[in-house]
C-alpha cells in the first residue's frame, strides 16, 4: 500500500497482503508485482522526492524493475559482494557481475547493490543504486534453471555510468537498506495464496487421477499445514514488533509446504508428468494447470529453489539460533 | 481471529503460572506421584478458589464470561506447568455438556463435583456410530444400563455424564444425556492410571438412575460440539508443553558440556532447536486457529478448522517431544527429568480426541457435506 | 546372495565408467542435448562393440553369461555416468521377453536393432489388468489392433515388442508377445521426450502385421518377470545415480565458500552429507536384495523383495536427490549443474517401473497369496 | 562362537548374527546375551589365560555380567570419564560413579573402564578392569527410565578393592580395548531380529485393531526398510574390512526404523495403550506381546533411547563425518 500521492492505495499491511494472497491463490501472473513488497517500500522510507516519482510508473507496470543483489560468489553472504562503483565526481561507474536476476530480461530498471567503499568492514562499504537496463555496459545473459525454463540470469556490468542522484540514502547505507527490504518480506513469506491454490489443484488431481484417492489424506494433511501458516502469516502482520526470526520461522514452514505440495502432485500425476512439453514451459507461475500436468514436472523441479534462494534454509536456522536462542 | 491474548488471558496465564510454581513444582510433583497420589484436592481447590473452573461461563451462570479462550489461556498455562489435574475434562468438556442452570454446574465451578464424560463405548476407540446404552424410563426419572469405556478422568470423577439411547429406536436423534452418581446403585466402576499420569475408568452399567439434562433431540449435536471444544483444549494444552521443552532444551544446551564445550554451540544441536521452536510456533498459529472456531455455531467450519490443528498439533507435538528427548540424551529419558514426563503426555494428547487418521477422515467427510449442498 | 560384486562386475563396471568418461562427459551431454540429440548411435554402438548389450544372455545365445546381476553391474555405472540411452529398455526388458532363437534378440545385442516394450494402454498408468489391444490371425500371421501409451524408449525404438490379447476371450491366459516394426502398415507412432532426457511414445495400431513371439500360455507370467526385472535394473540405476550425487556433493562442500570458509566445514552441511551415504548406502543393499531375486522363478518371493526394494529406493532417491541440490544452493538448480540431471532422472524412476503404491499395493496382495496356501 | 576350548560354539560371525538374530525375532529373553557379544571377544583377545576361564560360566549365564562405562559427565564423551583406580601395590583402589548401568541390579560381574593414569592425555590413561558385584564398597542405585522400568542403575564406587591381575590387557590399553569392543557391535548393530518380531507384533495389530488396515502401508514401508537393514548387516558381517563408518550408517537407519515400528504400533492401538498396567512392566524385552498392548506405551517411549545410548546418532553422524567423507 503505496500512500495515495505516489499513485498508491494508501492500504495497511494487511489489505497489502490479502491482496496479493488473492492473487496468487487466483493463479494471476505476478511477474512483477514482487517490485511492489522490495524496492517500492525502500523508496518510500529512504528515496529522495525524486526517487519517489518511480512508484506510479512501477504500479501500472510501466516500469518492469529487477533486483542485482546476488553474485557468483556471494549466495547466502552477501555482504562478500565484490561488484564496485567508483564515485567518478558526476557519476558512479559500476563493473561487476551479478547472478541469479529474475526477469532481467524482461525488465527496464534494476536495483543494485554495489561497494562504494572498500577501506571499510565489508557490510559498511555496500550501497544501493538504480540503473536503466538499456545503460550501455550491461549485459543480460541467460541462466537455464532445472526446470528447463529462462526466468533468472547473470548481468554483466561493464564500465556502467550510472548518475550520482540514483543512489538510494546515503553511501554506506546499502546493508541497512536491504536489510529493511528483506524485513518487509514479511507481507506475502507465508505464501498462503500459492498454498491456497495448490490445494485446489491438489484435490482437482485426486479426483481426477486413477488411484488419485489414495492420496487424499496426504492432501489434507497439507491443508491443515497451511491453515497454521495462514495463522501464523496474519500474526507476523499484526505483531507490534518483529524479531529477526519470525519471518524465518514462516519461510521455513511455507516452504517445506509448498515443497511438499509439488512431490505429491507429481507422485499422483506418476508417468504421466514426464513428457516433456515445450510449448507449456511458457507458463512460468510457478502453479501447474488445472486438467493438465504439461509443466507439472517442472514446476516440481523449480519448487526446490524456495528453500534455497531469499537466504536458504540452513540461513534461516542460523537466524532463529541467534536472534531466537541467543546462541 | 484474536491473534494475541487479550490482557484477561494474560492474567489468567500469570495466575496458572503462579499456582503451578506454587503447587506443582515438579519436585513436588515427582514426590505426591511416588506416593500414588494421581490428583491433588488442594491444587483443585485453589483452581476454584481463583475462579479458574469459572473460564469459559457465561455471567449469568457465575462463570467469568471469557468464552473458550479464556479456558483455552488457562489450560496453555496449565500445559506448560505439567498440570495433571481433569481440567478439560471438566470445565470444557462436561461443561459445555451441561445445561446453564444445572446445579451439577455450579458444583463443578466451585470445586466440589469433580465430572467425567462416558460416552465412547467397549470396542470402538473413535466417537461412536451406535450407541448401545440404554436409557429406560422409570418411576423417579430413567435407569441406564450398558457400558462405557475410554472414560478419561473418570478414576476421580464422582458424577458422570452418561450418553444413552432414550427409545430402542436407533435414530440419531433419540441419543441424550444423563447424569450418573457414582455410588449409585447399578453402577460399577473399574478405574485404572495412564502413561500421562492421569486416569480413566470403564463403567458398566446395570439399571443405575440418571437423571436426564438434555433434550432427547439435540444430544449429538452438543456432544460434537463439546468434543471440539475438548480438542481444541488439548490443542492449546499441547502448546504449552512444548512450549516447556522448548525453553528446558535451549536452557539445558547451554548448559551440558560434551566434548570440552556447551552442546549448544554445535551447530546440529542448534539447528534442532530451531526445528523445535518452528513446530511450536506453527502449533501456536493452529491451536489460536481451533480457539477460534470452538466457540462458533458453523459447525462443518468448526469441525474442519479444528480437525486440522489436531492434525497438525499431532506432529509438531511427535517432533517436539521426540527432538527434546534427544538433545537432552541419557537425562531426557530418566523418570528424575521432566522431558520425560512432557513427552508421555504430548504422546498422549496424539492420541486423545481423536488421533490423526479420525481426524484426517472427518475432514474428509466435512469436505464431501461442504461440496454437496 | 552376492553381497559384493564379482571380478567380471568390477570389470564390467570399470569398462563403462571409461566409456562414460570417454564418450558421455558431462560437458559432452550438454552440447548433444542442446542439438536436440536425445540419442548417441555412437555411444550405444559402443555399448554394442564392447559386448555389454550381451551380459545377461546365455552363452548359447551369444551372450556373456553373466546372468542379471551383470546387467545390473552395467546398470549401475551407466546411471552413474548419466548415460540416457536405452539400455534397460533393450537389454534387461525387452531381452527377457524375446524368445532365446530370436533373430531379433541378436539384433539387439549387435546393436542393430532398438527395441521398446509396448504393454500400457492409455487410461492406466500401472501394469493393465485387461488388455483391449486385439491380435487377429491372418494369412501370413497376425495383425494387431489398439493403442499402447506410455512405450518408454518408443521414441528411438525401430521394433515394438506388443503384447496383445489373441482370442476375444477376457482370459489371461489368452496373452501373447508380438514383434512389430516400426515402419510397418497401420504402425502410428507419437513420439516424445521426458523430463530425463529420455523418451517416449503413444502407438497406434490398425491392423499392423505382426509376429507372435510368445506360446499364448505364458505371456502375463512372462511380462510380470522381465517387468520385476526392469525395475531391479532401475533400482541399480538409482544407486549409481545417487552415488554419482555423494561424491559430487562432497567435492562441492570441500570447494564452495561461504562466510570466509568452505561450507564443508558446518556441521549442519555435514551432517546432511552424511545422511545421503546413509540412504545411498540403505538402497544398495537394497539393491543387492533385488539383483539377487531378479533371475529367481520364486515369483512371489521375487515379487515382495523387488517391490520393497523398490519402495526403499525411491524413498533414499528423494532424499539423496533433493539433499544433493540443496547443499549446491543456487548451482545446483542450474541446467549448467550435472545435479539438476540427476535430480530429474531419479525423480522419473521413483515414478517408472510403478511407483512406491502400485508396490505397497503389490506386497500386499503377495502377503495375501502366501498366507492363503 | 567362542573358540570350543573355552565352552564356545566355534561358530564364525555370521552363524553367530543368525543366533542372535532368531533369538530376538522369536521374542526370547535376551538380557545377558549382549555380555556373550561385549566382553567375550574383550577376553579371547586381551584376556590372560585366567581370565578366559570365565567365558564358560558367562555362557550358561552362571555369571551375569554388567558393563561400567558411561559416567554421569561422560556420555558419548568417553575419554573425559573421571572414575579412577590407584595403583596400591597388590590391588586397585577405584572410586567414581558409573551410570546406564543395564542390569547391575541383576549382575555378579561387571567390566569397568577406569582412569589409571592422569599425567597423560585423556585416552591414554584408561584401563579395563574385572570385578565382582558383591566387593564391599559397590553400591547399585536404580535409575527409573522414561518407560517406567527398573533396567539401568547408577554404580557408585567407594575405596573398592580390585586384585591387581584383574585388569585386562595392559594399563593405558583401555581405550584401545574399548574402541575393540565397541567394533564387535557389528554383530546384531543391524538388530533384524528385533525388527521382524516387531513387524510380525504390527501385522497382528493391523488385522486385530479397529481400522488398523489403514497403516497397512506404513507397515510395509516399515518391511521393505528392513529387507534393506537386513542385507546391509550381513554387508557388514561379510566385509573384509570394516571401516569405522559402517556400523555407523547401519545403526542411524536401524535405530530409524525400530524408532518408527514402535511409533506406528503406539498409533494404531490409540488410546487403548493409554492403561498403565504395573504388572506387564516388568516385561522388559523391548516387544510388546501379541493380542496385548499393555506394554507397548513403555516400549515406545523406551525406544528413544535407541538414539542416545551406543552413541548418539549425532555421535554416529560424526564418526561418518569423519571417517567415510574425511571432513
Amino acid at each position: 500500500g503505496f500512500p495515495v500521492e505516489y499513485g498508491g492505495t494508501g492500504w495497511d499491511i494487511v489489505q497489502q497482503s490479502i491482496y496479493f494472497s488473492v492473487l496468487a491463490e487466483e493463479g494471476a501472473p505476478m511477474n512483477n508485482m514482487w517490485a511492489q513488497k522490495m524496492i517500492g517500500p525502500v523508496l518510500i522510507a529512504y528515496g529522495t522526492d525524486q526517487q519517489k516519482q518511480l512508484i506510479a510508473p512501477m504500479l501500472s507496470v510501466e516500469d518492469f524493475w529487477c533486483q542485482g543483489f546476488s553474485e557468483p560468489g556471494a549466495g547466502s553472504d552477501l555482504a562478500s559482494l565484490k561488484t564496485r562503483a567508483e564515485d567518478r565526481g558526476d557519476h558512479w561507474l559500476v563493473n561487476g557481475q551479478k547472478l541469479w536476476t529474475t526477469n532481467a530480461h524482461h525488465a527496464n530498471k534494476i536495483f543494485l547493490l554495489v561497494r562504494t567503499d572498500t577501506s571499510v568492514k565489508p557490510q559498511k562499504g555496500i550501497s544501493m543504486l538504480l540503473a536503466d537496463m538499456d545503460t550501455p555496459g550491461i549485459e543480460v545473459r541467460p541462466v537455464i534453471t532445472i526446470d528447463r525454463r529462462h526466468e533468472v540470469n547473470e548481468v554483466f556490468l561493464t564500465d556502467v555510468v550510472v548518475p550520482k542522484e540514483n543512489i538510494v540514502g546515503e553511501p554506506g547505507q546499502g546493508w541497512d537498506i536491504a536489510k529493511f527490504l528483506l524485513g518487509n518480506e514479511r507481507v506475502g513469506i507465508a505464501e498462503v495464496g500459492l498454498q491456497k491454490l495448490l490445494l485446489r489443484r491438489l484435490k482437482a488431481l485426486v479426483k481426477s487421477r486413477p488411484g488419485g484417492h489414495r492420496y487424499s489424506s496426504e492432501v489434507r494433511r497439507l491443508e491443515a499445514d497451511v491453515l497454521g501458516v495462514e495463522v501464523s502469516g496474519l500474526r507476523l502482520l499484526k505483531a507490534e514488533s518483529v524479531s529477526a526470526s519470525e519471518p524465518s520461522l514462516l519461510k521455513l514452514k511455507s516452504s517445506e509446504i509448498i515443497q511438499r505440495c509439488f512431490e505429491l502432485a507429481l507422485e499422483i500425476a506418476g508417468v504421466d508428468a514426464l513428457p516433456y512439453d515445450e510449448a507449456s514451459q511458457l507458463h512460468t507461475e510457478g502453479c501447474w494447470l488445472d486438467a493438465s500436468v504439461g509443466n507439472l514436472f517442472s514446476d516440481y523441479c523449480e519448487s526446490r529453489a524456495y528453500t534455497i534462494f531469499g537466504g536458504t534454509s540452513e540461513i534461516q536456522h542460523n537466524i532463529i539460533v541467534k536472534s531466537a536462542l541467543g546462541l | 481471529m484474536a491473534l494475541v491474548k487479550s490482557d484477561t488471558q494474560r492474567e489468567l496465564e500469570a495466575l496458572v503460572t503462579r499456582l503451578m510454581r506454587d503447587k506443582n513444582a515438579f519436585g513436588h510433583l515427582q514426590a505426591r506421584l511416588a506416593q500414588g497420589q494421581y490428583f491433588d484436592r488442594d491444587l483443585w481447590s485453589s483452581l476454584a478458589q481463583l475462579g479458574l473452573l469459572c473460564a469459559p461461563f457465561s455471567e449469568e451462570v457465575g462463570g467469568t464470561g471469557g468464552g473458550f479462550a479464556d479456558a483455552a489461556a488457562v489450560v496453555e498455562a496449565l500445559g506448560r506447568g505439567l498440570c495433571i489435574e481433569p481440567y478439560i475434562d471438566n470445565v470444557v468438556l462436561c461443561g459445555a455438556l451441561l445445561p446453564d442452570d444445572s446445579s451439577t454446574l455450579a458444583a463443578m465451578m466451585s470445586g466440589e463435583k469433580l465430572l467425567a464424560f462416558a460416552h465412547t463405548e467397549p470396542g470402538a476407540t473413535d466417537a461412536p456410530a451406535q450407541l448401545e446404552t440404554r436409557a429406560d424410563q422409570s418411576d423417579n426419572g430413567y435407569v441406564l444400563s450398558g457400558d462405557k469405556s475410554h472414560v478419561f478422568s473418570g478414576h476421580v470423577a464422582d458424577t458422570y455424564v452418561v450418553s444413552a439411547r432414550t427409545l430402542g429406536s436407533e435414530e440419531r436423534s433419540a441419543v441424550a444425556l444423563f447424569l450418573v452418581d457414582r455410588n449409585a446403585p447399578g453402577v460399577n466402576v473399574k478405574t485404572y492410571i495412564t502413561h500421562d499420569n492421569r486416569g480413566g475408568a470403564e463403567i458398566r452399567l446395570q439399571e443405575a438412575p440418571a437423571q436426564r439434562i438434555s433434550s432427547e433431540g439435540e444430544a449429538l449435536t452438543a456432544i460434537g460440539w463439546a468434543c471440539d471444544k475438548a480438542t481444541a483444549a488439548v490443542c492449546a494444552e499441547a502448546v504449552g508443553a512444548m512450549q516447556a521443552l522448548v525453553d528446558a532444551t535451549s536452557d539445558y544446551i547451554r548448559t551440558r558440556r560434551q566434548f570440552g564445550t556447551n552442546i549448544g554451540s554445535f551447530q546440529v544441536v542448534q539447528h534442532m532447536t530451531a526445528d523445535m521452536l518452528v513446530n511450536l510456533e506453527h502449533a501456536r498459529s493452529l491451536a489460536i486457529a481451533a480457539s477460534h472456531y470452538a466457540d462458533s455455531s458453523d459447525e462443518l467450519e468448526r469441525m474442519r478448522v479444528i480437525s486440522a490443528a489436531k492434525i497438525g498439533v499431532n506432529e509438531a507435538a511427535r517432533f517436539v517431544a521426540k527432538t527434546a528427548v534427544q538433545l537432552h540424551g541419557g537425562i531426557g529419558v530418566t523418570e528424575e527429568c521432566a522431558v520425560g514426563h512432557y513427552f508421555r503426555r504430548l504422546s498422549a494428547i496424539r492420541l486423545s480426541c481423536g488421533d490423526s487418521y479420525y481426524h484426517l477422515e472427518r475432514m474428509g467427510r466435512v469436505e464431501d457435506q461442504k461440496i454437496i449442498p
